[in-house]
């Protein structure tokens, strides 16, 4: 989607990074924008995950399609970020369940794991309030959309 | 001398919607627009205020709004009718006044 | 029937100003009349040319001058809002001694009188916004 | 604050315009600005009022002072709505409520009574939800902010 | 490796303050700014739900932005604390992390 | 310490980008260092130096660009949300086929990897939006 610069960093810093979001797609730009930096962080070789809570677990919402708004539609994008090494993506329970959502209900995104033959694995981890609570307490950096 | 309600927000992130049903008369019409149309969904926290506002004014929502967020006429509180910009058109035309809940 | 439309946000950040074009096109489609689109708080921002959307997304700039050409549309930007937010013509840009200007064609710097006067032109008056 | 235009309309026609106010001030600019196009709207010579309701209540709060966050201090305007003729300032008492406001934290705000020898007469008045709908639906025009 | 909240929207508009406030932990602080210092009046709807918060985490309110509001530390929450620019800063550097609720 | 901020909104719409120059300011007047100023989203509408704001209030871009001036802040535009909103450099302007920029004093546009680095360099990350 963007174009990715090289990093000018010191050498080994590696960084827990979470991109937290928040908002739901579409009806404003944030969580396409949170996407593009999250695809131009996996150039830093830091380690990412991404956080939905609230209504940011719409934009995983399966069948997106914006034709008739007119807009872009990147939801198909969350199925790429395996192949830049993503593999994380953390769903927060109470967020689903108040907004009438299943897992079923979502996009399947997986990612092939190298620690065990490249067999695909589910990237989608539902996980319960005290828990995100929990995996946020244990970043470097939380980058909020 | 009905009024047509716009709400265009997420009632999971702002109490618009909430407000804009408290203020709702007989005759109305309350057209879901934007991010507003996740809360037409079935069986969400909000599910019960928005049925009940149902007995009192037509509910709408924007179908192509509704498709960008993935939804589908099956995942609608039932009673809620959908509309294109034409029928947006048509509703505005109809009541005597807009009030965008903003 | 007499449309008015306010647009209170820029492109592309908020939803508001795809919505508002989709109705307008609509409206038109069904033969009412549009007496006036006010772009006020953020929404001046949708009237400078200066904007180059990514190849693969809309031109929401380009489509509002597009409809105004088409259909005599009457394009108002805020002068208030537009000044603070840095979009001016060439007779603003001039009298505020400023090198450049950035409006949009189609597009008209006026007063706030403009948005109230399209209330009580207008049969319906409707608002996209944040 | 803002200049007035002459209005250019054909004469006699005579609108009820009511400004709905929401909003929060001084977080956004929607409540400065709602002002400024009340106060043009007095030339205009139309039937003027405002309302006041869900966060919009704060607009009307007693002793604000933006010195410290160095953003204009436009809360002395309402004040002056009495001398552009618009003496109507609805304001939801539920809205107040949840807040914990009570009609002693707003802004008195009077303007003079022509019919009745100039005296000065309130220009807030607190009204119920149910109220506010049906003045809301006696008006002409609803401009939103 | 505590963090640090903020919070710059009304609880009345907004769902980011009580969403906050169900991820904070024990050592955690949360500031309210802006548009979000009157979630810290007493006797609101929120007041229990903030109340209840505050036994969790420390609460801190933006001095600037309370005043703008016409607030005074009378209207505070009890265990509330005021802090200027300077003490957000202070927050920010002492806390591992800050999660800004948008 | 080291300090990364976000800036996510333009000026004045939002309080966002006043409440980051104040925090900007005490960082500094503390003796902290700030690593970047990152503008993204509508946030590159502080950028743009033909803001004329009214004579009473105050001018945010002109605030930003006098605070860099000073402390030799980086103050960086993103340069996709800048295009996507009008602002420009000489540079993009040219590149672009625009016939004007708008780009202030003090401020550079770059890319989103900017973003990234400033939250590897900085020890706290502080965003300022809507």
């Amino acid at each position: 989607m963007a174009e990715v610069e090289a990093p000018k960093l010191p050498s080994g810093v590696r960084k827990k990074l979470m991109f937290v979001n928040r908002k739901a797609p579409h009806g404003t730009i944030y969580a396409l924008e949170a996407l593009e930096v999250v695809l131009i962080s996996a150039a830093f070789e830091q380690e990412v995950c991404l956080a939905f809570l609230d209504d940011g677990v719409f934009q995983l919402v399966k069948g997106q399609n914006t034709q008739a708004i007119g807009t872009k539609n990147f939801a198909p994008t969350y199925r790429a970020l395996g192949d830049y090494e993503i593999t994380r993506l953390y769903v927060e329970r109470e967020s689903l369940a108040e907004r009438g959502l299943a897992t079923a209900d979502l996009m399947p995104i997986v990612h092939e794991d190298p620690d065990d033959a490249d067999e695909e694995k589910p990237s989608i981890q539902v996980v319960g309030r005290a828990e995100m609570a929990t995996l946020m307490a244990e970043q470097d950096v939380l980058l909020s959309f | 001398m009905s009024t047509l309600h716009t709400v265009n927000k997420s009632p999971f992130e702002r109490a618009a919607l909430i407000s804009a049903l408290g203020h709702v008369r007989p005759g109305d019409a309350l057209l879901m627009i934007e991010d507003a149309v996740v809360g037409a969904r079935k069986r969400t926290a909000f599910a019960a205020v928005v049925e009940a506002a149902a007995k009192i004014c037509a509910l709408f929502v924007l179908a192509p709004d509704l498709a960008a967020r993935g939804m589908a006429e099956k995942d609608l509180i039932e009673g809620i009718k959908t509309v294109d910009y034409g029928g947006f058109v048509d509703l505005a035309a109809k009541h005597r006044r807009v009030q965008s809940w903003l | 029937m007499k449309f008015g439309i306010v647009v209170n946000e820029g492109p592309y950040t908020h939803q508001a100003s795809d919505s508002a074009l989709q109705f307008a096109r609509a409206a038109l489609a069904k033969g009412h009349e549009i007496v006036r689109v006010f772009f006020y708080n953020d929404g001046v921002n949708n009237g400078t040319r200066l904007t180059v959307p990514p190849q693969d997304d809309r031109n929401l700039q380009k489509s509002w001058s597009e409809l105004a050409a088409k259909h005599g549309l009457d394009l108002v930007v805020c002068i208030a809002a537009a000044q603070r937010r840095g979009v001016l013509d060439a007779g603003e840009a001039k009298r505020h001694g400023k090198d450049a200007d950035n409006i949009a064609p189609g597009f008209r710097i006026s007063g706030l009188g403009q948005l109230v006067e399209a209330a009580i032109l207008a049969d319906r008056m409707v608002t996209f916004g944040d």
